[in-house]
């Protein structure tokens, strides 16, 4: 163990170079998947047929496909038409559209689960259904989905390693490229356990944080 | 060219696909059942088992899965002998109950509180009432929410490749490096193989959770 | 009845390990096949993933670890290698319809692709991306197809591999050329575990220089790779491996 | 006429719940709804703000007719108090009655505050003008969604069995709530089975069953010499708590 | 004394709910604690069972003492009926009323579904037996929460506000229901405010409050000569509606 820990502290500082690109990484990814969830949700609750479809389809192959297989399409398909990303912003593209489709998911529940007397009252009041949704409903709904958005954001967060299969040098790909030069890669996957223990618990934390502050009672 | 080779290859790419659900359906129902004895424990235990609950989830949701793999294979194997694919059921298994847990957890919690009261009421044990009353409701309500660790695991599955279990993805790796390309067309045919996997097993769980479901379990209608 | 050994390998790795219609092939996977016979040896095959490889070795989950292995320093402390059987040079490579020669492909702001772990991409970083004066960026890829992948379209401007890889690649048809070699002279070897526990130098090594002089080798290494030079069996030993000083098991000079 | 509604059918289905319902509420009045559950009383009241659109019929509300088009702006005009109080769960309960003249009136955000101040005071809640709506008691939330209703300074405010879901002693301060507004002039229809409201308050009781009206009058009338059967036989049931 | 209960206290962090509270019921009597809300009617029906179990005091049934350890078997004997119904929401009616006696008392399947249909009879249920409980109304089910009160076979029944969470007119379906079990001879505890049952049925009424009895009687004495101030209000309330 005194082993692995020195083995550790050599090694750390080389491997934490990769968090700033890690958290950009996931941080980007979240915001893409908060803003087209959002979209999504709506289109699945509230779209006409057409809309619903299409939104359905999305979420559907999003969810249903390895996101692996998605980054490849994006990172090496698209080129075939044109569209040349650069590793990082492919990573988060990649990333960003899956987590669009969990994120919708959820969204879409919390916002279910919102009693519908909210909508009647708003609509008595005189509120458009537009209105009402974005000043009752939303904001209801947004509180109940913390935990589980929390779970998804930490999920993502552990999930941005994939980017190093298309070369992006993250946490990941630092941490094995010791493992190779040294050979120690039993203490390698140790290291790269325990960094992502500490920043999720970290996330974890600061998320239940928000949770409290947002909290409402009876919500 | 490819797809001769893809279409001469298809049958270890159907094994490899039969040793994916292998190990989901061995993950799944060891996350089920002791899923739900954490889901009980958490949530009608002593705080000392809460603890140890809270603990185990923790660990086994902070941990990417690709390294509790390594160290299940790697690790825990030098006290219990086991092969590749015992080592990711359990490294998996584990994990999928600590997602579990949440899933069952939340179902408890949902359950109205005036259930167990009247159960106790009548004289029924806590245990009893867990059973007969608390159970069946809370399954009818995870279905749902458990249909997401199901298309979630399935993916996760291929990640045993790292401690030698040679599954859908490994196999379509194999053709990868045997043609030193292909990449697209050969992940492609994998994704939809997952696709496909993905949506009859969906559409099972719904299935069941319609064939399950009671007067006052529906949704609440939409907004 | 002898004992089964288990050697590892990434079995995802031509010319020297694969899988085809479900059976292991390749140059590594025949010419165990052969040592073992020749040594009275059993031996099975299993597939794990690079970094995946030395764990299972150091807990003892496989026996030895028969693979395109380059003999490097650092390795050396981790494992005991066998008498190298090969001996790599390093190539670079661009896409066919590329203008970019050896130097332009090298240098003055080209971006290069490697396997992130690979010799090829310590040697790249410690005498090109280091030295600002080259100008080079580096990119490390989890395996050499997504690399070659990249640099079809259109992200890399070259891509350096070892010449047993890259002449694959070639013959497995990629649209790709080779505009330079890298002298370096890399051997590669089999290894067991440090201290080598099962005592299993003395047969391997014996068996390699058996099936060398046999013919066996040749013949195996052809039936993959046609176009390959066979060296002379061992190739250079370097001196910091500890296995190729004094006495070594199984090979009298 | 504040309001008229006139001939309102609407059915569910096959069935018919609503069966051509008409009346008049001149400013100032106070009617109260009573009849046996499931006779449409709701599904009327609903129907007059388009909170479910009647078949046929038509409503007016100070002259003009309900459409689909004025809808929101009408529904100012219109305020509904709910059985089940129905406030917004995550806003307190000062924000609850701010909401409407700010996001719908124009109001600037203090305007708005300070009308939702003056308008709980008159229900009563000032000092609870910052709790959430979880932490008010069933009457206080009533009381609070009453004033939610009198902040859009409505021509006429509907409520459905407003103390139903309330304790008897928290009925009490929301009757007295609707007893005051009443003697200061708001136009109120209230379906209630409370009579200690409708004697005091009530210029006239609807009777409604199957969908039907089938008796109205003054208090007086109604509760001392009932016409119909049905009526004596339902006022027996509320008034004494037995099965008749 | 089929019931004794004694000198019970029960405090919820720093305040005390109950400040000993103690009466008698013989078999076959029939007693309604009724006073104002927050006065901890609930939680002495709660103690009394040991749901809430009390911080002080003592509960015999039939002249056993109800400790932890008899617990389940005591409450048996012990039944209890919920304001809010409480039906297990995944069991149709006969299921709901056929656990019990399956479950705790050792029946057959069969014996236990025919005992279930024999109680939904009597509270005239037995055509909506299959019905799931989302599927009943609000009457029916507590009739039918009542009917698996009654398969336990129990010594007494305690009723915490059986009728407060329904309309008017279903009230009436539960109180024929608890009149008729009165009048069978049934030993009944009943936390009611309604008039109709208490002054039918019930041999003694308690008036609690602050968490303790401050009047008991015979409903004659209580309804028209109340000795108590706070007695005399409250019952002015719940009889006229009215906000005293
Ligand atoms: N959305 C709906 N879909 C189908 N039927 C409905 C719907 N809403 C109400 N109904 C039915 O219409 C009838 C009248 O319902 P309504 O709620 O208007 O009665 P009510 O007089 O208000 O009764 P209560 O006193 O119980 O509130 C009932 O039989 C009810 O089941
Ligand atoms: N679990 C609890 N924790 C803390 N306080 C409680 C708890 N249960 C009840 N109380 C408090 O105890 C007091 C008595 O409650 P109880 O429910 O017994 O009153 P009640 O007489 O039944 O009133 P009601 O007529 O409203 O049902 C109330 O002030 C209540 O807030
Ligand atoms: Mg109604
Ligand atoms: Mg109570």
């Amino acid at each position: 163990m005194s082993a692995w820990f020195d083995f550790a502290i050599e090694h750390l500082p080389y491997v934490l170079l990769g968090v700033p690109t890690t958290l950009g990484l996931w941080v980007s990814a979240m915001t893409i998947g908060a803003m087209l969830g959002l979209v999504l949700a709506w289109a699945r609750i509230y779209g006409n047929r057409p809309i619903y479809v299409i939104a359905t389809i999305y979420v559907e192959i999003f969810r249903g496909t390895p996101m692996l297989v998605q980054m490849f399409f994006i990172y090496l398909g698209l080129p075939e038409i044109g569209i040349v990303f650069d590793p990082l912003t492919a990573a988060v593209i990649a990333i960003g559209l899956n987590t669009a489709a969990y994120q919708a998911e959820y969204l879409r529940g919390a916002v279910r689960s919102v009693p519908m007397g909210q909508m009647t009252a708003a609509r008595a009041l005189g509120m458009g259904k537009f209105q009402g949704f974005v000043n009752i409903i939303l904001p209801q709904a947004l509180r109940r989905v913390i935990p589980q958005w929390s779970n998804e954001a930490i999920l993502e967060l552990k999930y941005t390693s994939i980017a190093y299969a298309i070369g992006v040098t993250e946490i990941t790909a630092r941490a094995e490229k010791i493992g190779y030069e040294t050979f120690q890669f039993f203490e390698v996957f140790l290291l790269i356990a325990a960094i992502y223990v500490v920043m999720t618990s970290i996330v974890a934390q600061l998320l239940l944080l928000l949770e409290k502050k947002v909290s409402v009672p009876g919500l | 060219m490819i797809f001769e080779t893809l279409l001469s290859q298809m049958p270890y790419l159907v094994h490899g696909l039969t040793v994916a659900i292998g190990l989901l359906v061995c993950l799944l129902s060891l996350g089920l059942a002791l899923g739900l004895v954490l889901a009980i424990l958490e949530v009608y235990g002593h705080w000392t088992l809460r603890l140890v609950c809270v603990l185990f989830e923790r660990v086994f949701r902070g941990i990417p899965a690709i390294v509790l793999l390594l160290l299940f294979y790697y690790g825990v194997t030098d006290y219990i002998e086991m092969g590749s694919f015992t080592a990711a059921v359990l490294a998996l298994g584990l994990r999928s109950a600590a997602y579990q847990s949440q899933i069952f957890r939340g179902a408890f919690l949902s359950v109205p509180n005036g259930q167990m009261m009247a159960a106790r009421a009548m004289g029924m044990n806590k245990l009893q009432a867990i059973r007969d009353i608390i159970i069946p409701q809370a399954l009818r309500m995870s279905i749902g929410p458990w249909t997401n660790e199901f298309s979630s695991e399935l993916k996760a599955t291929s990640l045993a490749y790292v401690i030698g279990v040679v599954e859908l993805t490994r196999q379509a790796k194999y053709i990868i490096s045997n043609t030193q390309g292909n990449i697209l067309v050969v992940f492609g045919v994998v994704a939809l193989m997952y696709f496909v996997v993905n949506r009859a097993g969906n559409w099972a769980l719904y299935r069941l959770e319609n064939r399950l479901s009671l007067p006052g379990f529906e949704h609440r209608g939409d907004a | 009845q002898a004992e089964t050994l288990t050697a590892g390998v990434e079995a995802a790795f031509p010319p020297w390990a694969y899988v085809e219609d479900g059976k292991y092939k390749g140059i590594a996977i025949d010419a165990m096949r052969a040592i073992a016979k020749d040594q009275g040896l059993e031996v099975k095959f299993k597939d794990l993933p690079w970094p995946s490889l030395i764990p299972a070795l150091v807990k003892g989950r496989i026996d030895l670890l028969v693979t395109g292995l380059n003999v490097t320093p650092e390795r050396a402390k981790a494992l005991d290698f066998t008498i190298p059987w090969w001996e790599n040079d390093d190539e670079i490579l661009v896409p066919k319809d590329s203008d970019k020669n050896l130097i332009t492909a090298m240098c003055c702001g080209a971006t290069i692709g490697a396997q992130g772990g690979a010799t090829q991409f310590k040697w790249l970083e410690d005498n090109l991306a280091s030295n600002d004066k080259v100008g080079v960026t580096l990119r490390g890829y989890e395996d050499y197809v997504t690399a070659i992948a990249d640099m079809l379209a259109g992200r890399l401007d070259a891509v350096v591999t070892s010449t047993d890889t890259a002449e694959d690649f070639i013959a497995k048809g990629r649209p790709i050329k080779i505009v330079g070699t890298i002298q370096q002279n890399q051997p590669q070897a089999l290894a067991v575990q440090k201290g080598d526990p099962k005592k299993l130098l003395g047969k391997i090594n014996a068996g390699i220089m058996n099936i060398y002089k046999s013919g066996q080798w040749a013949e195996i290494v052809h039936s993959y790779a046609p176009q390959s030079t066979i060296r002379d069996i061992p190739t250079s030993m370097p001196a910091y491996v500890d296995t190729y000083q004094g006495d070594i098991p199984g090979y009298t000079k | 006429m504040l309001l008229r509604v006139e001939n309102i059918h609407k059915s569910y289905g096959a069935a018919e719940i609503l069966k051509g319902v008409s009346f008049d509420m001149a400013p100032g009045q106070s009617k109260v709804i009573m009849g046996p559950s499931g006779t449409g009383k709701s599904t009327l009241l609903r129907c007059i703000n388009h909170l479910t659109p009647p078949d046929k019929g038509r409503i007016f509300v100070d002259g003009e007719e309900l459409t689909a088009k004025n809808l929101n702006t009408m529904r100012q005009k219109v305020a509904f108090v709910f059985q089940d109080f129905n406030l917004f769960t995550h806003l307190r309960t000062v924000e609850n009655v701010a909401i409407g003249p700010r996001k719908l009136r124009g109001f600037g955000k203090k305007a708005a505050l300070d009308l939702a101040y003056k308008e709980l005071e008159r229900v009563g809640l000032s000092d609870r003008a910052d709790a959430y709506p979880a932490e008010l008691s069933g009457g206080q939330q009533q009381r609070a969604s009453i004033a939610r209703a009198l902040a859009m300074e409505p021509k006429l405010i509907l409520f459905d069995e407003p103390t139903s879901a309330l304790d008897p002693e928290l009925t009490g301060e929301v009757v007295s709530v609707m007893n005051k507004l009443a003697s200061e002039g708001m136009t109120m229809l209230v379906v209630s089975h409370e009579i200690g409201f409708a004697r005091k308050a009530a210029d006239e009781i609807i009777f409604m069953e199957g969908g039907k009206i089938i008796e109205q009058g003054p208090p007086s009338q109604i509760f001392n010499a009932p016409q119909q059967d049905r009526t004596r036989a339902f006022l027996n049931v509320i008034e004494h708590g037995d099965d008749a």
